[in-house]
């Protein structure tokens, strides 16, 4: 049934403009209602509840809620209670921007903490510094980037992906000589790739023990993947993969593997994207032995995490709720913004982001994570070798904490490249030329 | 009975959308940089953005209406053409960059530094003059249009079938765009704007000026619509929407009219993601997602499709609706309502909000009409059967 | 049964058709028809279901290749078989469809302003203009089937016998020099189907017709040369008394 | 014969005495290394496996077996190693006697790592070479033959006299060459021959096995491994095209599975079906959902939850489908365009629904045992769950074929595709036959799910992953032809593992995506169309 558009035409439609002229006006007045008095202090939560996403950034979003909880139940913050505020960017990166200005611009937050893929932060990243406010972004990423609004209290590739390739040249590890480098298309495998490449290269592994693979995301049919990787494996040295490989992919990358029998005993698979999240889908009897990389587990026994653990999983009245690494993140970072509202006796923007630095706030795993001048965090580095029940053992940690890198020493673009915030009030700041890049200018 | 061609073009309903259109883009800048922020009557630069965006939404919705409205043509790849545009613009805006990006090169973009580009591939050569990309803009996804249109209406592929194929196209691009390889940034696509055309991207007079800019282009285009969906070439756009054969029978080069309106409506969806990129700071592959243009699509159905100014409006209360139902307590309910405004449009509001008003209003004057000639048309012609209300040809 | 002496470079026909075959998945639908028509002949064609009317006008009109066989038009000089829908429309050949096809969003007037003989190209009809001799062709079309007060009524909110004239007058429009008309009287009372028979003799006064029609009763108010198809061929010709007591028309038409 | 017994007699006797005075020795190495398993460090783990291993205790076997399943608890306080038996109990690692006394407080498990595994693996292989069961024999030749411990050489030896299944010997003798070609004071000669030997098994790990020869070698030796490294390579390049064309197959058939419903509904009723992935996705959350129960109240049953859930499966997707068809669908008939929307429209909110109430994330389900793993067919890996799924679509197809063709629904179907008004004239009640055609494609779609939650992700993206995919299928085909859409999936999925090798998995399916759209241009209905005027009114 089309339109009568004869009709249409040809007949004035005078009032059904004022209709709609009257509801813009409504949405107009609706989005411009003034910010209540600020007797809370408003921390903004941008995690995609719908669309593809929906499946890592729900859990963030509840951590978020039950770390605020906990705070007001401590009395809240200088003297304030904290509120949250929830909005939904549904897996879509535009709708991040959007959503990122609405809530600094019309809300008012203090913080925000919020996103997962690399895209969502790069496509908010102009709102936060445009309108000036503070994100926490807690997911391990590629690195190469440093800016004053944003603070990384997840992994940079040295605190994960380079331990991770240490720890398979060990004697412990296997000593392997020959890598796949198996990755999602995308800037976070293909940097964190590069970065390995040149790493492994700077170790003496020749380009014929360097495999690289790309698949694109939810990939799904593995099945030629997996027997190339077998043949690449079976050629008389040691191999191991490297997985950068993201999200949905991997439930079938895994089922494939273990249905093709290669057993970690034969080539170990490391991956920094698999946590316990992602094992719950999984039937890891297959998969015992096989690694991955991360700065939290949940199997890791400490009070803290014991208390940790048993305090979220009352809030969530789940008793079977998991833990995983970029919880931990938003945990640290949170309560390092906590530490420095409450050094500097404000929510103000610019002083909190001045005061971040310096700042320190137990982890988990038994150690202190401190925030550095570059915006990253220290971290303890673990490998954890998957196990029956969908856990993870720690076969191997990093001795001390680990500085996150922004700039990799790795790649010839940035090892020039230095971040400080404190000192020279530069992201990119380069040692050859003694300049800072365009960003800060 | 017979009049001008402008006269045609606009009529009330025009009229009044243009002088609506021309007061919002006057009075949204007034309002937010006249106005100061304390004012009830101030608007705020977050809502100037969200607006700006909305009018990018409406021309995109504008460009679907034309093809699906009057010639039958369900693209369900139309957001590929909005994101073809928004690349070379976002190109365009990569290359201002030039030194100030973080690894200070002048030449390469910072995805292609990190990534060991050495050199700028040669389809980004002369994206660093405007002209040229305004040009690209406009030639991509026109010629992307006319490429598959000449393939697809030649072979007369119609009606669902060519749904699928458009989904299939947008869905190609959206891997190939996926892939590093491509030059294009991949998943991050590009973002990090500086500048467009010496102006900051994020001060608020720039905003306010894109903001008039895009409802210039969506008043350019509506009227470039409405020229020819009131001519008698839009007239046999509509012959062709309502029987294609017929049409073709009576010696009208279908593919040819078709092919011209596909290939109009994708310069104008580009025009749409061009000006789209610099508001909202990004350009990345997921806007050639499917699901995203079967989304435009809905805006068109909502506000009703085959009438131009329903589109718009259609665009602009579903993506208001998106805003209002993405944040808070309401953000886990935002894909119920989605779904629920494409059932419940298809079967309760098959012509959109405008169509509806429409209909309703020749309802309301052709029975005073029927009452009045009943009499004179009695026994002058014999009737027979009854008024067929069925659509005549298959889609 | 009368034989035509088949030659495509020496016909004088205005429609020549020589062993056309059609299949459809094993389906003959046409099987090795041949016939010819004069300029400014009047011919109904009639058949039983299933016979291959519709093919045949599809082949003429170039919806349907045939397999084999030449369709020729205008004493042998365009092969129609090479040409597609609109290139032969162009030609003047208009078709009228069984189920009437109008522009139903359109007003009577529009759809023959669509159908008035014209430059049919983009950018013709992009700047197009109405001039005041279209619209007394309008007039004079309107006048001839009789739809003038309707003209500018939706086309679609029309009966079903009005949507029969109203395509009819769309052909005339057109100025065809062949029109195919097929089954113009289906639906149709008596008095309308009387009313249409004198519409297509007038019609025929100045362009040739061929006519598809079941209604015995039409095709004798008509009083032209039938052609009776079976099966995809011709069964038999002639006049209407001379068809209808053929004994395999008879036959076919009665006896199973 | 006597003396034959004799001679037998003493031999006994002589081992009997040498075993004597070695086993006390031996018996203490293995005490001794126990503790060194109360240290949770992972190189002291090792030693105590080199040494456990290398003691010839009785025990030792059980004890590895033990650590390898992670049955072996330590206490670090009560310096107490103890083996947890398959049913539960528990024995003292020392004495191989039951435990009786109460658990130590910090009993755990003694951890692991993968280069304790494959300790353990060849330790456990040299040690169980002549286990009574064939399949252990066989699995402790290849983890030899892998791990070529040269320390395993003599009892290996052993085996392969005593070796009566020719299969398993045969796998001994590889296993026995892999462990010359390691000696280096084997000699020329006989490397020769266990090259040979090595270059007849002829696949991927006995390509690494010559591949791993050190380039010092002799000359002979080097000569030998070339000729039969060339020989591999052919032989394996002959089955890496029966691998690409049987992963082709498979991929083949997961398309079809996710197309066939669609191929009905679309091909039947003219039905754009946008939520046909939802239906998928339905069946395969069915397929938890039985899992769940099974696992909870009767884990016995898990092997035939998926034979549970098939059933359940359809049935839901299908009501699911009717309560569709009924409730939206059936105002939409003929007006294609408005279903798609529409049908958009039911899976987004099919999918929030699922999100809202099972949680965004992956849900688990488990490959019965006896879809799990693989075997060797020639060249080839075949792993059972693909094999199953190859075996379920033909079931599938073949049946849904059998279905149209004899029953009366599928007379009536076919009726009604060919003519509405004329099957509506003949009495069928074309409303019934519109919901339960829709109802039956959904059902089918919702078995595969079941199907496909073998391999794939169950969450509640699962339905978006193949819904392009399977309109592709369907397009290509032809519609209205369940022939068509069998010849479509089968060439799809092959193509695209053909091209996959070379172009990449991305470029190989935008290749794949233009060539259907080049196609379509060709043949606007599919390759395998219905001709004729009735399709085209």
């Amino acid at each position: 049934m089309y339109t009568v558009v004869q009709t249409a035409a040809k007949r004035p439609t005078a009032r059904k403009w004022l209709a709609a002229a009257a509801g813009l006006a409504i949405a107009a007045t609706g989005a411009m209602a003034p910010a209540k008095a600020a007797d809370t202090i408003k921390v903004g939560i941008l995690h995609s509840l719908s669309g593809t996403m929906a499946i890592s950034e729900t859990t963030l979003k509840d951590t978020m809620l039950f770390l605020i909880d906990e705070q007001n139940k401590k009395g809240g913050l200088l003297g304030k209670k904290l509120e949250a505020v929830v909005v939904d960017p549904a897996s879509n990166w535009p709708l991040f921007a959007e959503k990122a200005r609405e809530l600094i611009a019309k809300d008012k937050v203090a913080a925000v903490f919020g996103c997962w893929t690399s895209v969502s932060r790069k496509s908010v990243l102009p709102v936060f510094k445009e309108l000036n406010n503070i994100l926490f972004y807690p997911v391990q990423y590629e690195g190469e980037e440093s800016e004053r609004n944003v603070f990384y209290t997840g992994a940079a590739p040295n605190q994960q992906a380079i331990p991770a390739v240490d720890y398979l040249m060990s004697k412990d590890g296997g000593s392997v000589k020959r890598w796949v480098l198996a990755g999602t298309d995308y800037v976070y495998p293909r940097t964190t790739n590069k970065i390995l490449e040149a790493y492994l290269k700077s170790k003496g592994v020749k380009d014929e023990d360097i495999m690289i693979n790309y698949t694109p995301f939810g990939h799904s049919d593995w099945q030629t993947i997996v027997s190339d990787i077998k043949k690449f494996g079976s050629a008389g040295k040691k191999t191991a993969v490297v997985s950068t490989i993201n999200g949905d992919a991997n439930v079938p990358f895994y089922k494939e593997l273990g249905n093709q029998g290669i057993k970690a005993t034969d080539i170990p698979v490391v991956a920094f994207s698999v946590g316990e999240e992602e094992l719950a889908g999984l039937d890891t009897k297959p998969l015992v032995g096989h690694l991955a990389a991360w700065n939290y587990f949940e199997s890791i026994k400490t009070p803290e995490n014991a208390a940790f653990i048993k305090k979220w999983q009352a809030y969530t009245k789940n008793p079977k709720r998991t833990t995983n690494d970029p919880m931990e993140a938003h945990v640290i970072g949170f309560n390092m913004w906590v530490k420095a509202v409450e050094k500097v006796g404000t929510t103000d923007p610019d002083k909190v982001i001045d005061a971040l630095p310096g700042i320190t706030a137990a982890n988990l795993t038994g150690g202190t994570s401190t925030m550095l001048p570059n915006h990253h965090i220290t971290k303890p580095v673990f490998i954890g070798e998957i196990r029956a029940d969908g856990q993870f053992d720690v076969v191997w940690k990093t001795k001390g904490l680990v500085p996150g890198d922004a700039w990799s020493d790795y790649l010839p673009g940035s090892k020039d490249l230095e971040s400080d915030w404190v000192k020279l009030k530069c992201g990119n700041y380069n040692k050859v030329t003694k300049k800072c890049g365009g960003s800060a200018s | 009975m017979k009049s001008h061609p402008l006269i045609r073009m606009l009529d009330r309903g025009s009229t009044l959308f243009l002088v609506l259109l021309a007061a919002f883009a006057i009075a949204i800048p007034v309002l937010n940089l006249m106005v100061p922020a304390g004012s009830a009557l101030h608007v705020s630069t977050y809502l100037v953005a969200l607006l700006g965006k909305y009018v990018c939404y409406g021309l995109l919705a504008l460009s679907i209406d034309l093809i699906w409205g009057y010639v039958g043509i369900l693209s369900l790849g139309h957001g590929a053409f909005f994101a073809l545009g928004g690349y070379a613009m976002g190109m365009y805006l990569m290359r201002q960059i030039g030194s100030r990006g973080v690894y200070a090169n002048p030449i390469l973009p910072d995805f292609m530094v990190f990534l060991n580009w050495k050199e700028l591939p040669f389809f980004w050569y002369g994206f660093n003059h405007f002209a040229y990309a305004a040009l690209m803009i406009l030639l991509v996804p026109g010629l992307l249009a006319f490429v598959f249109g000449w393939f697809a209406f030649r072979s007369r592929v119609t009606g669902v079938y060519l749904s699928i194929i458009t989904q299939a196209m947008t869905y190609a691009l959206l891997l190939g765009f996926f892939r590093n390889n491509f030059g294009f940034g991949g998943n991050n696509g590009l973002t990090d704007f500086k500048d467009i055309l010496g102006f900051n991207v994020q001060a608020e007079t720039t905003r306010n000026a894109l903001l008039v800019i895009s409802c210039l282009a969506l008043g350019v285009c509506f009227l470039i619509c409405r020229a020819i969906v009131t001519s008698k070439f839009g007239k046999v756009l509509v012959a062709i929407r309502d029987a294609e054969a017929r049409t073709r029978f009576m010696g009208y080069r279908v593919e040819s009219y078709k092919l011209f309106v596909f290939t109009v409506s994708a310069c104008m969806a580009g025009v749409a993601g061009a000006l789209y990129v610099p508001q909202v700071g990004i350009i990345n592959p997921s806007e050639f997602a499917p699901g995203n243009s079967i989304e435009a699509v809905i805006w068109v159905a909502v506000g009703g499709r085959g009438t131009l100014i329903g589109a718009v409006l259609g665009a602009f209360v579903v993506n208001y609706t998106k805003t209002f139902f993405t944040t808070g307590l309401l953000a886990p309910y935002w894909l119920f309502v989605l779904g629920g405004l494409f059932i419940g449009t298809t079967l309760f509001l098959p012509r959109g909000i405008v169509g509806t008003w429409a209909h309703w209003r020749a309802g309301v004057k052709e029975k005073s009409e029927a009452a009045r000639s009943a009499a004179a048309e009695d026994g002058m012609l014999p009737t027979a059967g009854s008024p067929s209300t069925q659509p005549s040809a298959a889609e | 049964m009368t034989t035509v002496e088949y030659n495509a470079e020496t016909t004088s026909a205005l429609l020549y058709l020589d062993g056309i075959s059609v299949s459809f998945d094993g389906f003959r639908a046409l099987n090795e028809l041949s016939f010819v028509i004069e300029p400014g002949e009047m011919r109904a064609i009639i058949g039983p279901n299933g016979a291959g009317k519709t093919t045949m006008m599809d082949v003429i009109t170039g919806k349907t290749r045939p397999d084999t066989g030449d369709v020729f038009f205008e004493q042998g000089k365009y092969d129609l078989s090479t040409l597609d829908e609109t290139e032969i429309a162009t030609l003047g050949i208009g078709r009228k469809f069984q189920k009437p096809t109008v522009f139903e969003m359109h007003t009577v007037e529009d759809n023959l302003q669509l159908a008035l003989k014209n430059d049919r190209s983009v950018k013709a009809t992009l700047f197009w203009q109405s001039s005041a001799e279209q619209e007394a062709r309008i007039d004079e079309v309107l006048e001839t089937v009789r739809l003038k007060a309707l003209r500018n009524r939706i086309a679609g909110s029309l009966s079903h016998g009005q949507k029969q004239w109203l395509e009819i007058a769309m052909l005339l429009a057109q100025d065809p020099k062949l029109l195919l008309v097929d089954e113009p009287v289906a639906g149709m009372t008596d008095v309308e189907t009387m009313q249409t028979a004198e519409l297509l003799r007038e019609i025929n006064r100045t362009k040739t017709v061929v006519v598809v029609e079941h209604d015995m009763a039409f095709v004798r108010e008509l009083g032209v040369k039938v052609t009776c198809l079976h099966e995809g061929s011709v069964l038999a010709e002639g006049s209407i008394d001379q068809v209808s007591t053929n004994d395999r028309v008879v036959e076919v038409y009665l006896g199973r | 014969m006597r003396r034959l017994f004799e001679r037998f007699a003493i031999a006994l006797l002589m081992v009997g005495i040498l075993a004597a005075g070695t086993l006390t020795a031996r018996a203490a190495a293995y005490e001794d290394a126990l503790p060194k398993f109360t240290l949770d460090s992972f190189s002291d783990t090792a030693d105590a496996v080199d040494a456990i291993a290398g003691s010839g205790s009785p025990h030792a076997a059980a004890l590895l077996q033990a650590l390898k399943d992670q049955r072996l608890l330590f206490s670090a306080t009560d310096k107490k190693v103890l083996i947890k038996t398959a049913d539960g109990k528990l024995t003292d690692a020392a004495t191989g006697q039951p435990f009786t006394a109460a658990p130590p407080a910090d009993l755990d498990n003694v951890r692991l790592n993968n280069r304790l595994r494959n300790l353990i693996d060849a330790a456990l292989g040299a040690l169980t070479l002549m286990a009574p069961d064939a399949g252990k024999r066989y699995d402790a030749a290849q983890s030899v033959f892998k791990s070529r411990d040269a320390s395993a050489a003599s009892a290996l030896d052993k085996a392969i006299a005593a070796e009566k299944d020719a299969g398993v010997k045969k796998v001994m003798q590889e296993a026995r060459a892999a462990l010359t070609l390691a000696d280096e004071s084997a000699s020329p000669a006989d490397k020769v021959a266990a090259i040979t030997i090595i270059r007849d098994r002829g696949d991927q790990d006995a390509m690494a096995l010559l591949q791993s020869l050190p380039a010092d070698s002799p000359k002979e030796v080097l000569a030998a491994a070339g000729d039969a490294k060339a020989k591999i390579e052919r032989n394996l390049a002959l089955w890496s095209t029966v691998q690409n064309f049987w992963y082709g197959l498979s991929l083949g058939s997961v398309l079809l599975l996710a197309a066939i419903g669609l191929a009905i509904t679309f091909g039947v009723m003219g039905v754009i079906n946008m939520a046909h992935g939802e239906m998928v996705m339905l069946g395969a959350y069915t397929t938890f959902v039985v899992q769940e129960i099974i696992r909870t109240r009767y884990p016995g049953l898990f092997d035939y939850s998926l034979a549970i859930a098939l059933p359940l499966a359809f049935l839901f997707s299908a009501i699911v489908g009717i309560i569709i068809e009924r409730s939206v669908i059936r105002f939409l008939y003929g007006r294609p365009l408005e279903t798609l929307l529409a049908t958009w429209g039911i899976s987004l909110v099919l999918q929030q629904a699922v999100r809202a109430a099972f949680g965004p994330t992956n849900k688990e389900v488990g490959n019965p045992s006896w879809m799990s793993g693989a075997f060797d067919l020639g060249g080839i890996l075949i792993t059972y769950n693909r094999l199953w799924i190859i075996v379920f679509t033909a079931i599938v197809f073949v049946a849904l074929l059998a279905m149209l063709r004899f029953t009366r629904l599928g007379l009536e179907m076919r009726a009604v595709t060919q003519n509405r008004a004329m099957a509506a004239a003949v009495g069928i009640r074309t409303a019934r036959i519109d919901a339960l055609t829709f109802g039956l494609g959904s059902g089918i779609a919702g078995i595969a799910g079941v199907a496909l939650s073998q391999i794939d992700n169950v969450s509640p993206n699962l339905g978006q992953g193949y819904i392009i995919d399977s309109f592709m299928v369907v397009v290509f085909g032809g519609v209205g032809n369940l022939w068509g859409t069998l010849v479509g999936a089968m060439t799809l999925g092959i193509a695209n593992k053909f091209l996959e090798p070379f172009a990449g998995a991305v470029l190989g399916k935008i290749a794949i995506l233009v060539f259907i759209i080049l196609f379509i241009q060709k043949r606007p209905r599919g390759m395998f169309a219905l001709k004729g005027r009735a399709i085209e009114a």
